[in-house]
């Protein structure tokens, strides 16, 4: 294990911003979301939740697929990931204080966008990045990472960091993440292992007391699927939801995207954006929606976290308890109020 | 520094101009049959009142890239649907104060009351207007970068 | 997919010479959607437009852009040319490359390089053309005059010896208007009344026409071809199918002090009266200000003494509802207020007085008899000062920057009849210009100068003041170059003439446009000069503009033309460009019939499915296409994007838009 | 503050009880005492979860343009500020005001819980409210602040306590009154330059995430569909891919709402990057009242709005800059 006293950190990010691209939580207009770092950005490690999650960083919430040229008559269709993959190769990037449960939901989406059809786009991005993980120390009333077995005193990454009063501890735990340490090394010092433990163990105390460590899932597994989608109970659930986007657009695994077309000076740019099972036009076909009211969106949103996601991935749920919706829906629905209405608690 | 300045020369400003039908269509129409110039940039769009202009129009306008915006119309009171330009002049009076209050320059929104026999006024409106918006520059802050690419 | 056809006109050389056509039609042919391109001479003429048939047949277009002269000379002649090759006439776009391009640039590659950004912004616009069906409307049969001057009058006959109903709204208690106060009229020196009170007769005995004395137009709903009217009938206080004209009220009423307006108030009137000997209708009305029974109740003495029991003092005002295809405006002028002359003394001095005042003074039924005497002291004036221009040709703001038109050709008549009847008279008239085009005109006016010795003096009047009882008029000579004073005993103002006031809320109600001046606005200055925009609705004289009886009585019969021409039709085509709500997305807020100048707009409630076997019922808007003109006020007002344009879609604009901004 | 939420939910109980309405609205308990959400009740057990605390800044009345067209009587409970939102949808045609009974409920000003955690307090597990001091309890320690410091920012500058409308009240203590600087914030952006405004702009729209929750809380965006839902209107735009759509996202907002927005506040209230939106509305209103005389949306539920009208002698559009007549 390696340490940098925390009043070196800038050394260090501006080291690692010499041969490549630093990401991190950064706070711009009174928000932290990741951003490119740059010397005197107010970088803010400590933000468990940035509003944004760092998926955006691998599916950015909008993105050029290809172009299409026109002159006169002539149309020329340009695929753009040509030089995606180029910038990548040229200057591969670092994501940098990822908690454990976003470095999670990083897995939840690349099994989706990784795996056979393979989405390029995402790929190249997931493939120039190397991602710093930080631990836990301070979980807030919302985390419930604990409930999906993450542990947020450990979490996994390239790099694994760890943060006190006094220093940043260091530990590569992949080949990317060796690489990485070999170009900061030199800002290192040895040691830090008997301040991670106890580190680990603090916040270890405080995630069993966090009021939503009991949340009980059970019973979301792919044999109650009948059963839990003709719940009677959605519709209370859902009744106060406006059918925004925010808790979609905040989560860290929603995936979905929608496909559009821009018309430029230069003819059509094909580009993808987020889309939110919450919006009434989420699934629109040309013969109508399949889901005609906000119960059913509701509900969608809710079946795919908890079981539809699950069932197709070995029981991997779609959510990582960070608790981003918790914080950020308008009225104050959430997944945590779901599975407690329809799963329970462990101690109920 | 030399190139910036060679280049502001260049600039040419792209105008998007919003005529009713009735009197300022027919103003620039005079305007034409009495050989009174105006830049070539100032590009008219017929509308039948000046109450038909949306402001997603304009903001289309300055999206797709147009420094400058102008709707003309009747003279308040001349209206050929009557109160036309009596909306217009309220809905336009509020959205430039607003585009204004989010940082875009006043001058490259414009609203003139030009009636048909107004051909001289026309011209005199379109000189002003392209020279406002050329001491001005381009338009960037309410441009979409995408519309651009490729430039 | 959409089958362009684009046509370049070179309108000769007025496109051609500073637009390169043939590279405009050479570059658009490879423009997405257009597959044929041309340019010609003249495509408006025969040969052009048969060029444009055949290329319509031949090519199986779906929409075709002509880029000619401005669309609002030739849009209709080419939408009739598609129409006639089988395409819906509103397939047809026009990019003007004339008016706003050839005719304002010089330079030969900025004006093509314009004209080919024009052009596609047309075929832009084309591309979302939708074709659009006029609707039919049927005709009522009706015309309505408003206005009982010469004007009305003409109209309403002509368009009655056609064989249609007219009726005449007159606010006064009689027709007649202005003409009726005049005394001779040039250049023939015929008496006026001798020629209008024939018509007016006419007018009465007409089994087409009804005369609505004493009224006025309150509302007005529809449109072209199908006006609902309603009229005021002021309350007179005269049973009108009672009164026999005989006037014995007039004698007995005690009140007579009233001032008589028909005579612009040189002498009194009892309060109830028959404005003039031969009013139309003969009938007698009460001033209810003047009236002593109906300001205190006691009196009553008219009702005594009317053996024909035509005195009603229980009259209120009535309202009749009238279905008219086509209006004609002929609501006349006035003579203005000179409070904002006080150089000439007119407030103060009696004596000073306007040319209106003088035909009074001059005609045989005027307060003197037809005696000219002037008003202070009843003696006949020996030095007459007549001052032209009076507020006319003003551009200080305190009168009209327009020309009267009439005062030249009155003053020279004036001044004529005056040497000619009391030759001891001097005469002389300040003048900037004089102003004589017309039949006859220039001649009658040097007949004044030569035959008749009136000394016409070019220069303007500074002031008017009275010393020692003459009236001493001074100013300019510009001929001599000197000031001049001029001892009067009478001066004579030629006013400038103004609309009647009440044209403004006649111009509300019918949605027609009105000018700075308040004259009422043609549709086309010269092509177009007796419709309003508002279509069915007609001018006719001075409402327009300033003209005399001649002039008037031609503009009166040719609006007649025009009413009798859509009288004769059985239904009429409606402009298919109108508002369209699309109720999916419709809210029912309400916000759109607030700003619709034109009621087209109403609410129905209507069921949606909302899928899963619901339904909801939801308030829409519903736009009456036969009464929306088409404006688009509603569409920018709907947050929601309900309302659109046909013809001038959002979608058309914003791609519009999107042609010009392209580089 | 207790007796109130007791009062209240006695009279949904009897209201429920008697048949007089088919459902109650109002909040019902979450997970914390800081995140109670709106709720229907429709029946007396229902009630068991009824709750109204310092946390209710939600404003219900949008609810009602679904409600007040079921079947039966909505009662709602509607805080002052929620009336004028509640007019302006009667006005609208939004709300049949017939199917709906408008109980007034006494309001001391509503908390925001991420200004309590912007505190520094992280982990909140109880909150406490008692006058003007509120005790925040974490799992890291306990808190005391004063409400005035987390006060809801709509709150902060309260439009007044006086209910626009109400069928019945419960008002149980004295409101505190109005606080007029709704403009103070506009006025400072107004004072800067072209450029600064711009810059600061850029900076807080930067931020948007395009979730649609300004929108879609927004009782003036009632919109059956929204234009920017809705492919046929030519500004359709669903996630945001450059600058310019978060601006013309939000201006169209702003100007859709201008004459007809209350000022609310639940724009900003509900806004996940905090963005001041509500500083874009008040621009509208701001000027409207400068150039066309004072006007309150939702004042009365009738009318037409500065927008839908006009005066012949309106400040012409060049000479209006700064929303002043000049």
């Amino acid at each position: 294990m390696l340490k940098i006293a925390k009043e070196r950190l800038n050394e260090l990010y501006a080291k690692i911003n010499e041969t490549m691209g630093l990401f991190m939580p950064i706070k711009k207009a009174g928000e932290v979301n990741y951003h490119v770092w740059g010397e005197g950005k107010e970088v803010s490690l400590e933000t468990l939740k940035t509003v944004k999650s760092p998926k955006n960083m691998f599916f950015p919430q909008t993105e050029n697929m290809m172009k299409f040229k026109t002159e006169g008559k002539n149309i020329e269709i340009v695929d753009v990931r040509e030089k995606l993959a180029a910038a990548a190769e040229d200057k591969p990037f670092v994501m940098f204080g990822v908690k454990a449960c976003d470095y999670k939901a990083i897995e939840v989406l690349d099994k989706v966008f990784l795996a056979e059809p393979v989405d390029t786009y995402y790929q190249i991005r997931r493939n120039a990045a190397t991602i710093v993980t930080l631990a836990c120390s301070k979980p807030e009333e919302s985390c419930f990472c604990s409930v999906f077995g993450i542990d947020a005193t450990a979490p996994q990454g390239d790099v694994t960091t760890w943060l006190d009063e006094n220093y940043l501890y260091w530990q590569a735990n992949t080949e990317k993440g060796e690489n990485l340490t070999k170009l900061v090394e030199t800002l290192f010092e040895k040691g830090g292992e008997a301040e991670v433990e106890t580190q680990k163990a603090n916040t270890q105390a405080i995630l069993e007391k966090l009021p939503f460590a009991n949340l009980d899932l059970s019973r979301f597994k792919p044999e109650n699927l009948n059963e839990l989608f003709d719940d009677t109970r959605w519709e209370e659930m859902s009744e106060a939801c406006l059918g925004c986007g925010t808790c979609t657009f905040v989560c860290p695994t929603c995936q979905c995207f929608d496909i559009r077309d821009f018309k430029t000076n230069e003819g059509v740019i094909r580009y993808r954006c987020w889309d939110s099972c919450m919006y009434s036009d989420f699934t629109l076909m040309a013969h109508g929606n399949s889901h005609t009211t906000q119960m059913q969106r509701f509900r969608q949103r809710f079946m795919h976290k908890l079981v539809y996601y699950p069932s197709q991935n070995d029981g991997l749920y779609s959510c990582v308890g960070c608790g981003r919706c918790v914080n950020k829906c308008p009225q104050r629905l959430n997944i945590v109020k779901v599975i407690k209405t329809l799963g329970g608690n462990k101690n109920d | 520094m030399q190139e910036v300045t060679t280049k502001k020369k260049e600039f040419t400003p792209n105008i998007v101009a919003f005529c009713c039908n009735w009197c300022s269509y027919a103003g620039a129409d005079l305007a034409g049959s009495s050989r009174l110039s105006y830049p070539a940039n100032v590009k008219i769009i017929r509308v039948p009142c000046s109450c038909r202009v949306n402001p997603t129009f304009v903001l289309k306008a300055f999206q797709q890239g147009a420094d400058g915006v102008i709707l003309c119309g009747c003279h308040p009171g001349d209206c050929h649907y009557v109160t036309g330009n009596y909306y217009t002049r309220r809905r336009m009076a509020l959205l430039f104060n607003f585009l204004n209050y989010m940082g875009i320059e006043k001058e490259r929104t414009r609203v003139e009351w030009v009636s048909a026999a107004e051909g001289q006024r026309f011209s005199a409106v379109m000189n002003d207007f392209v020279k406002t918006i050329t001491e001005l520059g381009e338009n960037k802050r309410l441009t979409d970068l995408r519309v651009k690419e490729g430039e | 997919m959409q089958r362009i056809g684009v046509f370049i006109c070179w309108c000769g050389s007025n496109i051609a010479a500073t637009v390169d056509v043939k590279k405009v039609a050479e570059t658009i042919k490879s423009e997405p959607g257009v597959v044929y391109s041309e340019n010609y001479q003249y495509m408006c003429s025969e040969n052009g437009q048969q060029l444009i048939k055949q290329a319509i047949k031949e090519h199986n277009l779906t929409g075709i852009v002509v880029g000619s002269c401005s669309p609002r000379m030739h849009e209709a002649t080419f939408r009739k040319t598609a129409e006639a090759a089988g395409l819906n006439p509103y397939m047809v776009e026009i990019a003007n490359i004339r008016e706003h391009c050839s005719w304002i640039h010089k330079d030969m590659d900025e004006a093509t390089e314009k004209a080919i950004v024009l052009v596609r912004t047309a075929i832009a616009k084309v591309k979302l053309n939708a074709p659009l069906q006029a609707g039919e409307s049927p005709v009522v049969k009706r015309a309505l005059v408003i206005g009982g001057g010469i004007a009305g009058i003409q109209a309403a006959l002509d368009i009655a010896d056609a064989g249609f109903e007219v009726d005449i709204v007159e606010k006064n208690a009689t027709i007649g208007g202005r003409m009726a106060q005049l005394d001779k009229t040039f250049p023939t020196l015929d008496c006026s009344a001798c020629i209008l009170t024939p018509k007016m007769v006419d007018c009465a005995q007409h089994e087409k026409i009804d005369i609505l004395s004493y009224s006025e137009v309150e509302e007005v709903k529809g449109f072209v071809g199908n006006f609902n009217v309603k009229i005021r009938r002021k309350a007179r206080y005269v049973d009108e199918t009672k009164c026999t004209g005989c006037k014995i009220c007039m004698e007995k009423c005690p009140s007579k002090k009233g001032l008589n307006t028909f005579n612009m108030g040189l002498n009194n009137r009892p309060a109830i009266h028959i404005p003039f000997a031969q009013a139309i209708p003969n009938v007698a009305v009460i001033d209810p200000e003047q009236c002593i029974k109906l300001k205190t109740g006691k009196c009553g003495i008219c009702q005594k003494f009317c053996g024909a029991g035509a005195i009603d003092y229980e009259q209120k005002d009535t309202f009749v509802e009238r279905e008219y295809g086509a209006i004609v405006v002929a609501t006349g002028f006035k003579p203005i207020a000179l409070d904002n002359f006080n150089e000439y003394g007119y407030a103060e001095n009696k004596d000073v007085i306007t040319s209106l005042e003088l035909e009074r003074l001059m005609n045989a039924a005027g307060p003197t008899d037809g005696v000219l005497l002037r008003p202070s002291d009843g003696k006949h004036p020996k030095v007459i000062t007549f001052i032209q221009c009076v507020g006319s040709r003003d551009t200080s703001g305190c009168g009209k920057p327009y020309c009267s038109k009439i005062c030249c050709m009155y003053t020279a008549k004036h001044a004529m009849l005056i040497r000619e009847k009391y030759p001891d008279t001097e005469v002389h008239v300040f003048y900037i210009d004089v102003r004589t085009p017309g039949k006859n005109y220039d001649e009658f006016y040097r007949r004044a100068v030569e035959q008749y010795g009136v000394d016409y003096i070019k220069g303007m009047v500074g002031k008017v003041y009275n010393e020692n009882g003459k009236l001493m008029v001074q100013g300019s000579n510009l001929i001599d170059n000197e000031q001049i004073t001029i001892e009067s005993d009478l001066v004579v103002l030629a006013t400038a003439i103004e609309p009647e006031p009440s044209i403004r809320k006649v111009a509300t109600l019918l949605t027609a446009s009105i000018d700075t001046n308040n004259f009422l606005t043609e549709s086309h200055a010269k092509l177009r000069p007796v419709e309003s925009p508002t279509a069915g609705v007609y001018l006719a004289g001075v409402c327009q503009g300033p003209k005399d009886i001649p002039e008037t009585v031609s503009q009166a019969s040719a609006c007649a033309a025009k009413v009798i021409g859509l009288l004769a039709k059985d239904k009429l085509k409606t402009n298919p460009c109108v508002a369209v709500p699309d109720e999916m997305m419709c809210n029912g807020c309400s916000q759109c019939a607030n700003v619709c100048a034109y009621g087209a707009i109403t609410y129905v409630d209507k069921e949606f499915r909302l899928g899963g076997g619901k339904t909801e019922i939801r308030r829409v808007a519903s736009v009456n296409p036969a009464v929306c003109q088409g404006c688009g006020a509603c569409t920018v007002t709907c947050p929601s994007g309900t309302m659109d344009l046909k013809g001038f879609s959002s979608k058309q604009i914003m791609s519009e838009v999107e042609a010009i901004c392209k580089k | 503050m207790k007796d109130v939420e007791l009062k209240m939910l006695e009279r949904a109980k009897q209201l429920l009880e008697s048949g007089e309405v088919a459902r109650v609205i109002g909040w019902k308990k979450g997970e914390f005492y800081f995140d109670p959400a709106p709720a229907s009740f429709e029946t007396v057990e229902e009630l068991g979860d009824f709750v109204y605390n310092g946390f209710c800044g939600a404003n219900l009345s949008k609810y009602l343009i679904q409600a007040s067209k079921k079947e039966g009587k909505t009662a709602i409970f509607l805080k002052p500020c929620d009336s004028y939102s509640f007019n302006q949808l009667v006005k609208e045609h939004r709300i049949v005001r017939e199917n709906i009974h408008v109980i007034a409920i006494e309001c001391q000003g509503k908390l925001d819980i991420e200004k309590i955690k912007a505190q520094g307090i992280s982990a909140v597990t109880e909150v406490e409210e008692e006058g003007e001091s509120v005790t925040v309890s974490s799992l890291y320690g306990e808190t005391k602040l004063n409400k005035a410091e987390i006060l809801l920012g709509k709150c902060a500058s309260c439009k007044g306590k006086t209910h626009q409308v109400k069928d019945e009240e419960i008002i149980l203590h004295e409101m505190p009154a109005p606080i007029n600087n709704r403009f103070d914030e506009v006025a400072k952006l107004e004072a800067m330059t072209e450029d600064e405004r711009f810059a600061f702009w850029r900076e807080q729209l930067q931020k948007c995430i395009r979730c649609n929750a300004c929108r879609n809380v927004c009782p003036a965006c009632s919109c059956v569909k929204c234009v920017f839902d809705n492919p046929a209107s030519g500004i359709e735009a669903k996630a945001n891919d450059d600058k310019f759509e978060e601006q013309l996202f939000h201006i169209i907002r702003a100007f859709h709402v201008a004459g007809r927005c209350t000022d609310c506040g639940e724009c900003s209230r509900v806004c996940p990057q905090n963005i001041p939106l509500h500083l874009l509305n008040r621009k509208f209103i701001k000027d409207i009242d400068g150039l066309y005389g004072e006007f309150q949306a939702g004042e009365t539920d009738n009318g037409k709005t500065p927008l839908t009208s006009y005066t012949e002698s309106d400040v012409e559009p060049n000479n209006a800059l700064g929303g002043e007549a000049k």
